[in-house]
């Protein structure tokens, strides 16, 4: 499945980011204001005349060989960027994905054990707010408080040294991880609710075992497949939402590179980043699918089958 | 007994469904003839292809082979439009009240929707189509004031009598009904059942009555036919099969029913195992394997419908030795 | 012998007679009061949008002239006073008075955002209906294509929509309304393939019903429920892009009032006026709240097996 | 024989926000010691709500037990606190419920399922839990090395077979069967009966035997009870019901179904429709569907008259002519 998506997405990326106006060649020379016939050279050494699908697939072909192209920007190899970059996105998305997986799951938990009581109404507001509020506005606030009113965390920037990194970590992760959060509740909740109506709750009631095995080997069980499907599907909003969060905190991660790259029109960066961050999401999705498999028997028993059909 | 005029008659039915774990038999050259003004009862447990058999037949679903002779013509054979008009001929009953009605229409926009897809009124000639609903909602015994209810205000029963109305606006000749009172309450299944017989005798229809319950069967049609896995195992006349079956399966499942009678002592015929799954099943009689008399020879050819007495016929390669044992059994009383 | 003896005997369910589908789902959707008050707060922010594009045609804009865009530097970040009507959000970096680019800025993300979703809307909800109808290869193929666009994460692929085409407001639109046609399409499949299968549909075509007809007079009537709750959620979700890319400076530039432009214009001084950060924030906020909220009550008003 | 379960006066509401659902009203009835009571009525008579008070799973905030007394060994279970209550059900009363598709936990193996409520109610090893699990299995005709296998490998028959086997682990003195074998094919039901009625003698079981199918009451029960709108209107002894019964309901019910050794031509059904719960008539339920509704059945709710060898009926045709 992995292999028609990815030349699907970067096909996809490469026609739209080739309407982008301006001409690279002209970008590259433009300080040394050289005569028109070096741009034309130059166009030609990048093969830029060529049809779109020719430099499409040329640009394919290298990319598996290991050349992710040069930056138009500062010359520097597309590759080594994403490398140096890309850790920082995983850590910030990962760091996001806890914090989520931490708040919403107990939350909805509890909230569908205990319906109608005021725990419940109030988590179900926190979880409407925190769906609500925008992502990077939630930064903004975040740093006015805690790092310009009571100046306990750096503002923005990723620290250096363990400690510091730490630090800089908890607003951004903070951030990305509360829309996450909301959604992952609601979902927990009405995924509870759902189970506990099912006939088989009944019947492990009628045999008499305690509440709380009821809970966790019959209701948790089931509740936990629509869940994973969830976290599966959020974590690529969250790769979306790291574009936003990077860029309210400066974070040195693929997200601020790309924003930066589109805008300066720099295609090879663009590209690259694209690529690597559907990589990684495509790996995710296929690591909830074999997550899958452990939690949802009847999945582990016609694996072969596409792929889960319950979204 | 007025001549029986023959109305359909299908020969050699096909229709198979490929499934990822292979092709799945679900009706498997069947045939049987069907006269007028009569009702053939259609029995057999789920899974069968009973449902899938009578949708065939309308070519709801699309069969593989096979022939329906509907009034000397191979109704298979004809173009979408020339369907389109047959469909006035041949109507269907479905089974769940709940699931069988338009939610978004009201009672009367149900009933009249053949007549305006088909095309005998316009949307605009209020006044007729107001006469044909109030007629055909009393001839099913509605209440005219549910003209305008939606069916989520209704119970069962009702929902149930819409589906006959919508049925029979076109006035169709032939009627198959798939587990019609399957879904309903036992007083109102009751009501529902003689109903179904006025409406048969008022205006001459025929009845396809495909069910799994065999006390409403033996209570409504003259013929009945028992399906197995896709195959006719036995048909009969109604009192004939009841008073003495003959295939094994025929047998079993009638010893299976759970009489109303305290002192009626069934001689249970226990069947062993499961239903054999109709994908790829492999040649020879499908119930050898759970069958009690299965001899060798069961696995080998699959014997087809034989007429064993008058309009008795059994497919079963044991039958003769079946019959020469009651034979015996009858003179030794 | 007509068999009337049956008729008009026994109760009928005391939900009384005719009481039409759209009254059943009115009843049960006033009983969520938050729902009803968020529809209220929708409509007098519609309202206000449709107000101030009157305004401007009728004085061909002079108050948008004067309050919203004209610079006064003598009232530079000027912190909000709750005595003085137009200043009771204070004042931007420029001078000019929050309250008016508020009010004047909701037409942005209210109407585009509507634009957006009934584009992809109709758009997925076409797709998703051939889908999931025919289904088979059709459906495949078409699934494995959304599957493509579903694989680049949503903000990527508007960022990048939008910085290829420039960031005029049509291809702002654009650029929020291609990458959720998936989501749509998969919405509408879902419900079509559930419906499709019921006996009602067969009874149709038992009655010589052509495939058209099936799926626009049976078919998508009934699955209009889950669209509509989709689509109001949709709603939220592009109001939140628009000011996200405005925020990037990739969506509406200034000196145009849009929210999220007028969050970025703030980032910078953070520091020193809190105000022109929280407020438009609180915008924004609030709005997409009332949505969420009149979503979900129309989610419960549409959806029958909820009763207790 | 002395009464195993004494139900005195239930009466079990619903408080929806669109009404009261009125499910039982004040239901007297015992279950005899190893005997087989058959409880009959149509959808929305209260026969699950009845089955589901006893064991005392009724969905919580909009359930509500308003009155009465279930009395087992001298005990009433509802006033018992909710641990003493978890030690009744699967070791004195277990049910099975109507299904099999959806009773049993789709992502846990059989075994355990089993092995569930023998550990809940009996402090033995793992292995004497696996051994009685596999008896338990081999007990209902299923292999005990299927044990490890997930329910949707199952058929619809084999599920009830494993939902059969969970309830009898603990050899309840009464097992609740709620309508056990009505989503099953003919064929298997009769396996699974047949199966019941051995499996009863054998741990001498009582059994309530709840079903809208008046051949499984007279192939399965002893005794048979007869319930419409939340009401017991006939209870009696098998032969007593089939062969003479009395309430004009039972009478209907009787005239409804097609019977198979006469060839009756015309049945005769009971006209109108089943009441809606939370709308029940005034006076005796049954009076606007009934031929010999008097005016006081208008007014009045008939009490229940006893006639002879305790046969029971609500009625006030009975009540006159004793």
């Amino acid at each position: 499945m992995l292999i028609p998506v990815l030349i699907g997405t970067t096909l996809i990326v490469y026609c739209i980011m080739d309407l982008t106006p301006g001409d690279p060649a002209r970008m590259i020379l433009a300080e040394t204001k050289t005569s028109e016939e070096n741009i034309e050279k130059m166009r030609e050494s990048l093969g830029l005349n060529d049809p779109l699908l020719v430099r499409y697939v040329r640009y394919i072909t290298n990319l598996l060989k290991g050349d992710w192209g040069i930056s138009y920007k500062n010359r520097i190899s597309v590759l080594a960027q994403i490398k140096e970059k890309l850790p920082n996105t995983m850590l910030l998305a990962f760091s996001g994905m806890v914090v989520a997986i931490i708040i919403g799951i107990p939350i909805g938990i509890i909230a569908a054990k205990k319906q109608y009581t005021l725990f419940d109404n109030v988590s179900m507001i926190g979880a409407l707010i925190g769906t609500s509020a925008p992502a990077f506005w939630l930064g903004l606030l975040l740093v006015i408080t805690f790092s310009l009113k009571l100046k306990w965390l750096p503002p923005a920037g990723m620290g250096q040294g363990f400690v510091m990194k730490l630090k800089s970590l908890i607003l951004p992760a903070l951030t990305i991880g509360t829309g996450t959060a909301a959604i992952i509740t609601r979902m927990t909740r009405s995924s509870m609710l759902e189970t506990m109506r099912q006939d088989y709750i009944d019947t492990a009631r009628a045999k008499g075992i305690k509440e709380s095995l009821v809970t966790t080997g019959h209701m948790l069980k089931n509740a936990l497949i629509p869940i994973v499907t969830v976290v599966g599907l959020q974590f690529g909003s969250l790769l979306g939402g790291s574009v936003m969060t990077e860029n309210v905190f400066s974070w040195p991660g693929l997200g601020r590179f790309v924003v930066e790259s589109i805008k300066t029109k720099d295609v090879p960066c663009v590209l690259g980043s694209v690529v690597a961050l559907c990589i990684l999401f495509s790996i995710v999705n296929l690591c909830v699918d074999i997550l899958y498999a452990f939690v949802d028997p009847r999945i582990k028993s016609q694996y072969k089958t596409s792929r889960r059909k319950h979204i | 007994m007025k001549t029986k005029k023959e109305i359909l008659k299908v020969n050699n039915l096909k229709k198979f469904f490929n499934t990822p774990q292979g092709m799945l038999h679900a009706v498997d050259d069947i045939s049987f003839t069907l006269s007028e003004g009569e009702t053939l009862g259609v029995v057999g447990e789920s899974g069968c292809g009973k449902s899938t058999m009578g949708r065939a037949i309308l070519r709801l679903h699309e069969p593989d082979s096979g022939e329906v002779i509907y009034k000397g013509e191979d109704i298979l054979k004809y173009s979408s439009k020339q369907m389109k008009k047959l469909r006035t001929e041949m109507q269907m009953i479905f089974q769940d009240p709940f699931s069988s009605l338009n939610p978004r229409m009201t009672v009367s926009q149900s009933i009249l929707e053949p007549l305006l897809i088909q095309g005998i009124y316009k949307k605009e000639d209020k006044r007729s189509l107001r006469i044909k609903v109030k007629e055909i909602m009393n001839l099913v015994g509605l209440a005219d004031r549910l003209v305008n209810t939606y069916p989520h205000e209704l119970d069962g029963g009702r929902r149930q009598r819409i589906g006959i109305a919508r049925a029979l606006v076109l006035n169709p000749k032939l009627i198959i009904c798939d587990e019609p009172v399957s879904a309903l309450d036992v007083s109102i299944q009751a009501q529902v059942l003689n109903l179904m017989q006025d409406l048969q005798e008022q205006l001459g229809l025929t009845y396809i009555f495909i069910t799994h319950d065999l006390s409403v069967v033996k209570h409504l049609s003259s013929d009945i036919v028992v399906m197995y896995l896709g195959q006719l195992v036995e048909k009969a006349p109604a009192e004939k099969l009841f008073a003495n079956p003959l295939h094994p399966y025929t047998k079993a499942l009638l010893s299976a029913i759970a009489v109303p009678d305290p002192d009626f002592k069934a001689d249970r015929i226990l069947l062993e195992g499961e239903l054999t799954s109709p994908i790829n099943p492999k040649p020879g009689c499908r119930f050898a394997k759970r069958c009690l008399y299965a001899k060798e020879e069961c696995y080998g050819n699959n014997a087809g419908l034989v007429e064993v007495e008058k309009d008795h016929f059994v497919a079963c390669c044991l039958i003769d030795g079946f019959i020469n044992q009651e034979k015996g059994v009858k003179q030794k009383q | 012998m007509s068999n009337n003896e049956f008729v008009n005997k026994g109760a009928t369910k005391n939900s009384g007679e005719g009481r039409t589908l759209w009254e059943e789902i009115r009843r049960r959707f006033k009983k969520n009061k938050f729902a009803v008050v968020s529809m209220y707060f929708l409509i007098f922010l519609i309202a206000l949008a449709i107000v101030t594009i009157v305004i401007d045609i009728v004085d061909n804009s002079n108050i948008y002239n004067n309050y919203v865009i004209k610079q006064n530097l003598k009232d530079k970040l000027r912190e909000p006073e709750f005595g003085n009507p137009s200043m009771i959000f204070g004042c931007d970096e420029f001078g000019r008075s929050i309250l008016f680019r508020m009010i004047w800025g909701t037409r942005y993300s209210l109407f585009i955002g509507l634009i957006a979703v009934t584009v992809s809307l109709i758009t997925g909800g076409l797709i998703g209906s051939i889908a999931g109808y025919y289904g088979g290869k059709i459906d495949n193929t078409i699934m494995r294509f959304m599957d493509i666009l579903l694989a680049i994460p949503y903000m990527l692929l508007a960022i990048a929509i939008v910085s290829a085409l420039g960031p005029s407001l049509i291809n702002l639109l654009i650029s929020i309304a291609i990458p959720k046609i998936p989501s749509y399409a998969r919405i509408v499949r879902a419900s079509v393939m559930s419906i499709k299968d019921l006996e009602f549909i067969e009874a149709g075509k038992s009655a010589g019903a052509s495939d058209i007809r099936t799926i626009f007079k049976y078919i998508l009537p009934n699955a209009m429920a889950p669209v509509i709750v989709q689509a109001t959620l949709g709603v939220a979700d592009a109001i939140i892009s628009i000011s996200a890319l405005s925020y990037l400076g990739l969506g509406v530039q200034p000196p145009l009032p849009e929210w999220g432009a007028m969050l970025s214009a703030a980032k910078t001084y953070i520091r020193d006026a809190w105000h022109i950060t929280v407020i438009p924030g609180l915008g924004i906020m609030f709005t997409i709240l009332a949505l969420n909220i009149f979503g979900d009550g129309l989610r419960d008003a549409l959806d029958p097996k909820l009763q207790h | 024989m002395k009464d195993l379960l004494l139900i005195k006066d239930l009466v079990i509401h619903f408080e929806t926000d669109d009404g009261i659902v009125e499910a039982v009203n004040n239901i007297t009835l015992g279950i005899k010691e190893g005997q087989t009571l058959g409880l009959v009525g149509e959808t929305g008579a209260g026969k699950t709500t009845l089955a589901k008070g006893i064991m005392r799973l009724i969905h919580k905030p909009t359930g509500k037990i308003k009155d009465g007394e279930i009395l087992y060994k001298d005990k009433d279970l509802l006033k018992l606190t909710e641990k003493e209550m978890r030690e009744i059900r699967g070791k004195h009363i277990s049910m099975i419920f109507q299904d099999p598709m959806t009773s049993l936990n789709p992502v846990m193996t059989v075994g355990e399922q089993i092995g569930e409520v023998i550990k809940a109610h009996n402090r033995i090893s793992k292995k004497g839990i696996e051994k009685r699990t596999c008896e338990m299995l081999e007990t209902v005709g299923i292999p005990s090395g299927r044990a490890i296998e997930y329910p949707h490998q199952f058929s619809g028959g084999m599920k009830q077979r494993v939902i059969i086997a969970i309830a009898l682990a603990c050899e309840p003195n009464l097992l609740i069967a709620d309508e056990p074998t009505t989503a099953l094919d003919v064929t298997i039901q009769a396996q699974v009966l047949e199966m019941m009625k051995s499996l009863k003698t054998e741990f001498n079981t009582s059994m309530l035997l709840i079903t809208h199918d008046l051949g499984v009451v007279a192939q399965n029960c002893d005794f048979v009870a007869i319930i419409y709108a939340g009401e017991i209107v006939e209870y009696g002894e098998l032969r007593d019901i089939f062969k003479n019964p009395k309430h004009p309901y039972t009478i209907g019910l009787f005239g409804s179904i097609p019977n198979l050794n006469d060839n009756v031509k015309r049945l005769k059904p009971i006209d109108g429709l089943m009441p809606d719960p939370m709308s029940l008539p005034k006076g005796c339920k049954f009076n606007d569907r009934c031929k010999f509704a008097m005016d006081i059945c208008k007014e009045k709710n008939p009490e229940m008259v006893l006639l002879n060898n305790g046969h029971k009926v609500k009625c006030f045709l009975m009540q006159n002519n004793i």
